[in-house]
């Protein structure tokens, strides 16, 4: 954290990277994995943090980043853990190309080297040798843990914690304290990060929601609707507001001066200066102004319009103008904030700022929003655990779903899984949900059905499914993307040649089957990272290692006696799951790391199966003898092509779907109305894809719950007299927005429809023909802030 | 080219006269020397007027646009490369158009023809690759006629059509190992104070008639960005900076698109070599999208697509 | 009158005598064409080329023309009210235009010099240009100026006419103007001007034999217009036309213009442009409606203009003097000879 | 030259440059006051025209991020 | 040389919405120079290029009477990049007008003659003009009866709709308004196209009656044909047409319908004249 805190731009060191002590610039740092987390003996916290290995990684190569290829960084670890999606690739490419040391150790002593602040790191080796390495710097990778008023808390509230003292939760509830009534989401469930701290978020807001849901829209207010004042034809009547914002603005720019220039701009009626444009008596006042001078277009010359704009809007809108006629100029972050030491040349730049926002702002015209209504109803594709836990909680809360699955059976890759990891039987709770779905009347379930073509656009989607040799057209509002992933079937250790060679989930088969082999084993070997983390599958399937351990366990637990082998590359036990690779190894499962550059080799010969492994710790061969050979295969996405193009969403290069956004958005796809959730996401335990499916369901309730909603005003638009039909906006669109018209005077011409134009403006660019007009970047606003920055006026 | 002639001349009256197309696009003779008139054939008995020589630069894609009826279209390579563009783009169908390729062996240079004599050319007779040239004087040269090809013509990848329904001949065969960019890589290698001072020249005489935006095919719009008055951002008078502002959009304009056919070269009548423009791009399309314009009917060029995995190097 | 001979040892000179009082005008290369520039201090016109690629109309007439200046400041006085411009320039003196390009002004003028209205920037800069024009011993195949009132050794328009004689010129001055630039340029080996004129004719009639390209236009004048506007032939003749302004910027008898106002912060001018009536937008209303929005009527407007409506609204001829140079350059070989030709044979069935 | 001082217009994304010039402002860090940014709604509404026009109108650089 | 493209300097003396939907307006000029003033002598009919500096000249019909002292009125179309900007300047600007241009109605023609004028749209300015023009006291003996057919979208689409109440109050002129359609239940006059209405109205054709139409293609085109029914002969059919124009003097080439420059023989023809002329307008 504080290391965070040394990047920052805002922080102590305005992101100059400098040690504290001595304000010295580091040649070499080191970072420090596990400190506080995995560690019974120093801090009693048995669990893994989840997140360090990551952010250690992250900093170093921002750190590398900032100063230069030079800095040498060094991460000492015992397992990298880079489970989440696309972390693999980015420490693959952080040792790869960014030069950035790992080295597998343990670290036992720090000493200050004596006359400087340097520190030496001594430190043991893989294969036992002892090093000492001297750095300027030195961050240690700090666990998390839940702090003291918390637990305390929890003790009031009645809830349950675990070892850990984190909320415990069920694997098939993983919102629910053990408190009806009382969710949990976040790193108080386990430690974990950003992405799946927001999944947990949106889940627990549906577990409320649906035990709330009798209760909607009980106490919503009306808003007074402020008539909109027809300012068309009329010429523009500018104000212009320019904030000092404290000192933050006029500590450096000269406000008043600003101002009075504003003044003398051409369609400037009225200019002023306030000391917090956004305080609430401000806008009072301006709203009073506007009506008062008779201005139809204002520009605010304060801070940021990412931030402010809409508040503005709203004050356009009580004074009874539409909220496009509107324009911000930045000369806070864009001015005095980053030119603090020429106050000259930052009041000129305002000077610009505002004359160039005068200039748009005068072209602006008053713009529309398309009103749509939204069918309440849901399509889930998907008929895996996911697609379930996201139709029942849609159903909890109200609203109707259908769920496509092109199999014959609901349930998905679940049926396959033995137990969770908290003991569970998949088999019983998979039973039940897959009860409650199908006597749910607001769940209707398309068994052995596809998707053949889907049209229309948020609120108002036309799905037509094929099933069951007939067609049928499902008009739905949103989509939820629960189309899941599948084992994959190996190539590699002789796979497929014999029978003692199966996969993590043909393991759980014939532990469902309780098949009486099992005891009989004398040796039993698992190898991890089977089609995972390599080549072309650059990809960590998140679930392999927690599901061979707890397999290896249950199988110590049927035979105590039988040898147990796990050969893996970095045991990715992340959370709480870590206890578990603690007990294995207690029940005495060997576990025996390898090196992708030199993988295991299996022999079967005489009807013997032997595994030969090089040993880490030895560094020389070893052979087993085995009886069963376990492959942990990858997860890979199940084909989803056609349904991306059908609902325009992106995939990555593995096959998964590209969320909106990977940290904030999650459960839900750029394109509005389709939301995401399970392993068609990224590979992921049952209890995350629960949570996810809940989360991708609230996510569709912010939609559900209204019965309109309403588009952005700056769309694009076409004027079809110009248009030379050539289709490079149809072609171009990521949206699916432009379509030819198809009847009356202008078909074969393009068109834009406004409810799926994001705004974006490629289309805008690309026509050649100049037919397609941007509400509110249209060319000639733009040309007109261009023509205001070389343009002195007097 | 005679032979070319004479099959041109018989395919265009079957057509006609089995109904399969409403009209014939094709050449008659011209009022001077070196010059072909494109000409719709309406009727089979006209058919005898449609010529075929190395006249026949202009591109006559350029007279598809829009049409509503069934068209027999005369075409070599380049043309109909361009052809296929304008089905890609919607300037035509497919089903309207019966094309009669010919597989070609250049076009000659005019300007190239008048310098090699002193007096005006009155007659430019050909046979086989040989070029008899005949001035107001009397006085003849034969010359090969590879030696005044169009200089686009000299560097051909694709001389045969690439989309045909009736052939006037059998395949040519295509050029192997042409390096299409030398004079680019030369403007490329230069500073750019080099660069702006050959611009600047290269661009002097431009009278901006527009002969070269609108012998090319590509150039369709309703509207073009050069006549925009809502708003009017290009000057319309001889400022240099606005004329270069229009050759630099329109050869923008035609990125991914261009086949180099050389019309617009051709019609120019500065002999400003205006290809130059569009050739950057061209390589520019081939080098970072392996693209080549016109060449298939199923995928837009370039630049006329979203991909999410559209290269990104180049953004630094 | 005055005639005299030149010797082509004392052209140079004359010519560097004249630059002292003239911008003095002569073909040149350009690029890889020839056209009338203005000559540097050495540099002498190019009298090989048979004729420029362009006419040498933009030497009155230029492309782009600045009209007035204004400036929008509302501090300083005067904002938005249009001042003229300066235009003056030093007389010019055009060395070697020929006869056909001479006539065009002649015609151009009925248009700029009105009864009703004058058209100061034309006129001033046409009465302050001396044409010194060079008969045609060679014309081109293309050229059609005997049958446009016109001829490789005319007069009308010329302020003085040279004829090439190997190693010198016979100049015969035709106005004042033209006296006094040959004096300027002490051009003053006088020559007989009887034997003059029997050169000047033998000469001409040597030059006319060699234009074998030919119009009619004998009936033009008697067809009503709306029955050669409605002939059938007009499709055909506009199809292959690209609707590009090659043969009007190229013609030394179009004269129509644009008017455009271009401003750089606070200051602006009021320009003219050469613009051509092949270009939709030439007629295009402000509401979307165009008159000749279709090819065919802006082809046929062309040449209804030249060859129908100027010879009846002036009763001077045909608007063209034969120098064929839209014949030559038209990309899409569409050639006003042929139409001409059909326009005067056209009977309305 | 050392008294030049471009006059440069930028081209911002609406979604990416644009915030990040706002941090820039936030983290205080301080650049020469030569750029004027235009923000776009995203870089996909570029248009060639934006760089010719602006060039033409004088400006000594366009810098497009998104 | 007097240089016929200079305008003169006026200053706008004030702007009023003419009509519901702000698409036009009328402007009010005064003459910098009062000499301008004189200068600019003109009659009923004829048109003048607004002027504004940076943006360029529009030829705009005179909707002033020459009888009208101390200013000159153009009411205006939004329509291109003129007009919109014209449209959004205010009182006190300074601009340009250029002029008079064109030919004007045929008043020396039109006295002792019944009048009847016919006006559809925004076209109704000049027309405006000469209604005001021949009601002026000194001019109304010189012509007979005068019937003015106006016709709009909807009530709130008519121009000068004050004046056009006072000259329904006259009885030395008949005025028969009329609109497309209207839901306005206070709307007493006439609803129906202007070709309708003129068929009902119009007084029938005779040697002392003349018609003087204005307005868009589409009621020009229908209402031709109701006169002849009603007898009027070509030449008794006055009609002012709007080509596209730059220079307004007849110089720059682009207005002409066959050899008649519009701006410089018309804008006014009878249609007896146009007949002659290929239609391309």
């Amino acid at each position: 954290m504080e290391y965070e805190r040394i990047l920052s731009a805002s922080g102590p060191t305005g992101g100059h990277l400098v040690r504290l002590s001595d304000k010295k610039e580091p040649k070499k740092i080191a970072w420090l994995q596990c400190i506080g987390s995995r560690d019974m003996n120093r801090c009693d916290n048995a669990y893994c943090s989840a997140v360090c290995c990551m952010y250690a990684i992250k900093e170093a190569v921002i750190s590398k980043e900032h100063s230069g290829d030079d800095l040498d960084c060094a991460i000492f670890f015992m397992d990298m853990r880079t489970h989440g999606k696309e972390f693999e690739r980015y420490y693959d490419n952080a040792k790869t190309k960014k030069g950035i040391r790992f080295i597998r150790s343990r670290v036992h002593t720090i000493n200050p080297v004596q006359g400087t602040d340097d520190l030496e790191v001594r430190y043991v080796t893989e294969d036992g040798r002892i090093l000492n390495e001297t750095f300027d710097m030195i961050v240690l990778s700090v666990g998390l843990e839940i702090p003291k008023e918390i637990v305390e808390l929890s003790k009031k509230l009645n809830i349950e914690l675990t070892s850990s003292k984190f909320s415990k939760t069920g694997t098939f509830k993983p919102v629910d304290s053990s408190r009806k009534g009382i969710y949990v989401c976040g790193a108080f469930q386990g430690p974990k990060d950003i992405p799946q701290a927001v999944v947990d978020a949106s889940a627990a807001a549906a577990a409320a929601g649906e035990i709330l849901s009798s209760a909607r829209n009980t106490l919503t207010k009306k808003p007074e609707i402020i008539p909109e004042i027809d300012v068309m034809g009329d010429r523009p009547r500018i104000g212009v507001f320019v904030c000092k914002c404290g000192i933050n603005i006029a500590g450096v720019v000269n406000v008043p001066d600003v101002s009075k220039y504003a003044e003398t701009l051409p369609y400037v009626e009225y200019a002023t200066d306030n000391l917090f444009s956004c305080s609430q008596d401000t806008q009072d006042k301006m709203a009073q102004l506007i009506k008062e001078k008779g201005l139809n277009r204002v520009v605010v010359a304060a801070c940021t319009p990412k931030t402010h704009e809409p508040l503005f809007q709203e004050t356009l809108k009580n004074a009874g103008i539409n909220k496009y006629l509107f324009e911000m100029a930045n000369i806070r972050n864009h001015d005095s904030w980053v030119h603090k030491d020429s106050p000259e040349a930052a009041t000129e730049k305002a000077k610009d700022l505002v004359r160039m926002a005068v200039a748009k702002v005068a072209m602006l015209q008053p713009l529309k929003e398309a009103e749509l209504q939204v069918n309440q109803t849901a399509l889930v594709i998907g008929g895996g655990i996911s697609g379930l836990v996201a139709a029942k909680t849609l159903s909890n809360q109200g609203y109707e779903s259908h769920i496509v699955e092109k199999d014959s059976t609901l349930g998905g890759q679940a049926k396959s899984i033995y137990k969770t990891t908290t003991n569970e039987i998949v088999a019983d709770e998979l039973k039940q949900l897959i009860n409650d779905v199908t006597t749910d009347s607001k769940i209707h379930v398309h068994l052995n059905t596809t998707i053949k073509k889907v049209d229309g656009f948020v609120g108002n989607f036309q799905t037509t499914l094929v099933g069951n040799a007939t067609e049928t057209v499902i008009p739905h509002g949103v989509t939820i993307m629960a189309t899941g992933a599948s084992a994959y079937k190996p190539s590699e250790y002789e796979f497929g040649k014999d029978s003692r060679i199966i996969t993590s989930l043909d393991l759980d088969q014939k532990l469902i089957n309780h098949d009486p082999m099992l005891k009989q084993l004398q040796s039993a070997v698992f190898i991890q990272c089977v089609g995972s983390r390599e080549n072309n599958r650059l990809y960590c399937s998140r679930v392999c290692c927690t599901h061979s351990i707890h397999n290896a366990i249950e199988l110590k637990e049927l035979n105590p006696n039988m040898d147990i082998y796990i050969l893996y590359r970095d045991i990715r036990t992340y959370g709480e799951r870590e206890l578990l690779y603690r007990k294995a190894r207690d029940l005495g499962v060997i576990f025996i790391r390898y090196s992708v550059n030199n993988k295991p080799s299996v022999a079967i010969q005489n009807g013997k199966m032997s595994i030969s492994v090089t040993d880490h710790v030895l560094n020389r061969p070893i052979i087993i003898e085995t009886d069963l050979l376990t492959l942990a295969s990858a997860l890979i996405p199940n084909p989803a092509e056609d349904l991306a193009q059908f609902f325009k969403l992106p995939l990555n290069e593995d096959g998964f779907f590209v969320e909106r956004h990977a940290k904030l958005g999650p459960s839900e796809f750029a394109t509005d109305g389709v939301f995401l959730c399970g392993t068609a996401h990224y590979p992921k335990p049952i209890d995350e894809s629960i949570a996810q499916a809940k989360a991708a369901a609230s996510r569709a309730v912010t939609l559900l719950a209204r019965k309109n909603i309403f588009t952005s005003g700056q769309v694009a638009f076409i004027n079809p007299v110009n248009c030379s039909s050539c289709g490079i906006c149809i072609s171009i669109c990521p949206y699916s927005a432009p379509s030819f018209i198809e009847k009356g005077p202008f078909t074969g011409k393009a068109q834009i429809n406004p409810v799926l134009c994001k705004g974006c403006g490629l289309c805008v660019a690309s026509c050649r023909s100049g037919a397609i007009h941007h509400n509110g970047y249209d060319n000639g606003q733009i040309f007109n802030q261009l023509f205001a920055i070389t343009e002195l006026p007097n | 080219m005679i032979e070319y002639q004479k099959k041109i001349q018989n395919i265009a009256e079957r057509l006609l006269n089995e109904k399969k197309v409403d009209v014939v696009l094709g050449f008659k003779k011209g009022t001077i020397p070196m010059m072909n008139q494109p000409c719709l054939v309406r009727v089979p008995d006209e058919t005898q007027k449609l010529v075929w020589d190395s006249n026949c630069g202009i591109n006559l894609t350029n007279y598809l646009t829009n049409r509503k009826e069934r068209i027999g279209i005369i075409a070599k390579g380049c043309d109909t490369r361009n052809i296929v563009t304008h089905i890609v783009e919607n300037k035509i169908k497919r089903e309207q158009l019966v094309i009669i390729g010919v597989p070609c062996t250049g076009m000659i240079d005019k300007a190239k023809i008048n310098g090699l004599m002193v007096n005006e050319i009155a007659e430019v007779s050909e046979h086989n690759q040989e070029i008899t040239i005949t001035d107001s004087r009397g006085a003849t040269k034969t010359i090969q006629k590879k030696e005044v090809l169009q200089s686009n013509c000299s560097i051909c990848k694709y001389k045969n059509p690439v989309i045909y329904d009736e052939l006037v001949a059998d395949l040519v065969p295509e050029s192997k190992d042409i390096d299409r960019y030398e004079d680019i890589r030369k403007i490329e290698s230069m500073a750019s104070s080099e660069k702006f001072k050959f611009f600047e020249d290269m661009l002097s005489t431009c009278i901006r008639c527009y002969a070269c935006r609108n012998a090319c095919p590509l150039c369709y719009c309703p509207t073009c960005f050069v006549d925009e008055s809502k708003p009017q951002w290009l000057g319309k008078g001889m400022d240099p900076i606005d004329i270069r502002t229009f050759h630099f959009l329109r050869a923008y304009h035609c990125a991914g698109r261009c086949t180099d056919c050389g019309s617009c070269e051709r019609a120019c009548p500065m002999d400003i070599t205006v290809r130059q423009f569009t050739k950057k791009l061209e390589k520019d399309c081939v080098e970072l999208f392996g693209w080549e314009a016109g060449l298939t009917l199923d995928k837009r060029p370039p630049l006329d697509h979203y991909k999410t995995n559209d290269p990104q190097s180049f953004i630094k | 009158m005055m005639v005299v001979k030149i010797d082509k040892q004392k052209w140079s000179s004359g010519i560097n005598q004249l630059k002292s009082t003239y911008d003095v005008y002569g073909p040149a290369k350009q690029g890889k064409t020839y056209e009338f520039q203005k000559l540097g201090s050495e540099q002498l016109p190019d009298l090989t080329v048979q004729n420029t690629t362009l006419s040498p109309k933009s030497i009155v007439f230029p492309q782009s023309e600045k009209m007035f200046s204004f400036h929008t400041d509302e501090n300083k006085s005067g904002h938005h009210i249009l001042k003229e411009m300066n235009n003056q320039s030093m007389p010019k003196a055009v060395l070697g235009i020929r006869p056909c390009d001479a006539k065009a002004f002649q015609l151009v003028k009925l248009n700029f010099d009105t009864c009703e209205y004058k058209d100061p920037y034309w006129i001033r800069a046409y009465e302050s240009t001396t044409l010194i024009g060079l008969a045609c011993n060679n014309p081109c195949s293309t050229c059609f100026c005997t049958s446009t009132g016109c001829g490789p050794f005319s007069e009308t328009g010329l302020d003085v006419l040279l004829m090439d004689q190997g190693d010198s010129f016979i100049a015969k001055s035709l106005t004042p103007k033209g006296e006094n630039l040959l004096k300027t340029a002490t051009w003053s080996d006088s020559f007989d001007p009887a034997t003059a004129e029997s050169i000047l004719k033998s000469g001409k009639e040597k030059a006319e034999s060699k234009i074998a390209s030919r119009v009619k236009t004998d009936q033009l004048a008697s067809k009503s217009i709306m029955k050669i506007y409605e002939a059938p032939f007009w499709d055909d003749v506009a199809f292959s036309c690209i609707n590009c302004g090659t043969c009007t910027f190229s013609c030394p008898t179009c004269w129509c213009f644009d008017i455009q106002d271009e401003t750089k912060g606070c200051q602006g001018i009021r320009t003219r442009n050469w613009d051509t009536c092949m270009s939709p937008l030439f007629t295009l209303h402000g509401s979307g409606h165009n008159p000749r929005g279709e090819k065919t009527s802006r082809v046929r407007q062309r040449f209804m203009h030249k060859l129908k409506y100027f010879l009846d609204k002036y009763n001077q001829g045909i608007m063209c003097v034969g120098c064929g140079r839209c014949v030559r350059l038209c990309p899409v070989n569409i050639d006003i000879r042929q139409i001409c030709n059909m326009m005067n044979s056209y009977q309305p069935s | 030259m050392a008294d030049w001082e471009p006059k440069i217009v930028s081209f911002f994304c609406n979604w990416c440059t644009y915030g990040a010039a706002d941090l820039a402002g936030v983290g205080r860090m301080q650049y020469p006051p030569y750029f004027r940014v235009v923000r776009i709604p995203c870089t996909g509404r570029m248009h060639p025209k934006f760089f010719l026009s602006a060039l033409r109108e004088g400006v000594d650089g366009v810098w497009v991020s998104g | 040389m007097q240089n016929p493209y200079l305008p003169y300097p006026v200053r706008i003396d004030n702007v009023t919405i003419a009509t519901e939907d702000k698409s036009l307006k009328t402007f009010k000029f005064i003459f910098l120079d009062p000499n301008d003033e004189k200068k600019f002598a003109y009659k009923a009919g004829q048109f003048a290029e607004l002027s504004v500096p940076g943006k360029g000249e529009i030829p705009i019909g005179i909707a002033s009477s020459p009888t009208e002292k101390g200013f000159v009125m153009f009411t205006v179309f939004k329509v291109g990049l003129v007009t919109a900007y014209l449209h959004n300047m205010k009182a006190g600007d300074i601009m340009g007008i250029r002029g008079p241009l064109g030919n004007s109605y045929p008043w020396d023609l039109l006295q002792g003659k019944n009048i009847v004028i016919i006006g559809g749209g925004f076209a109704f300015t000049t027309l405006r003009s000469s209604i005001v023009y021949m009601l002026d006291p000194a001019n109304r003996p010189k012509f007979k009866d005068i019937h003015v057919i106006y016709g709009a979208r909807s009530p709130g689409m008519l121009l000068y709709k004050d004046e056009l109440a006072e000259w329904e109050r006259r009885d030395d002129i008949n005025i028969h308004m009329t609109v497309d359609r209207t839901d306005d239940p206070n709307w007493k006059y006439n609803v129906g196209f202007v070709p309708t209405i003129t068929e009902k109205k119009a007084p029938s054709a005779s040697p002392d009656t003349y018609a003087i139409i204005c307005g868009p293609p589409v009621m020009i085109k229908f209402t031709q044909p109701v006169l002849e029914k009603l007898g009027y002969d070509h030449d008794h059919i006055i009609m002012s047409l709007e080509n596209r124009m730059k220079c307004g003097i007849g110089m720059c080439g682009r207005c002409n319908i066959g050899k008649e420059l519009v701006c410089k023989d018309g804008p006014v023809f009878t249609l007896s004249e146009l007949n002659r002329t290929p239609r391309e307008y």
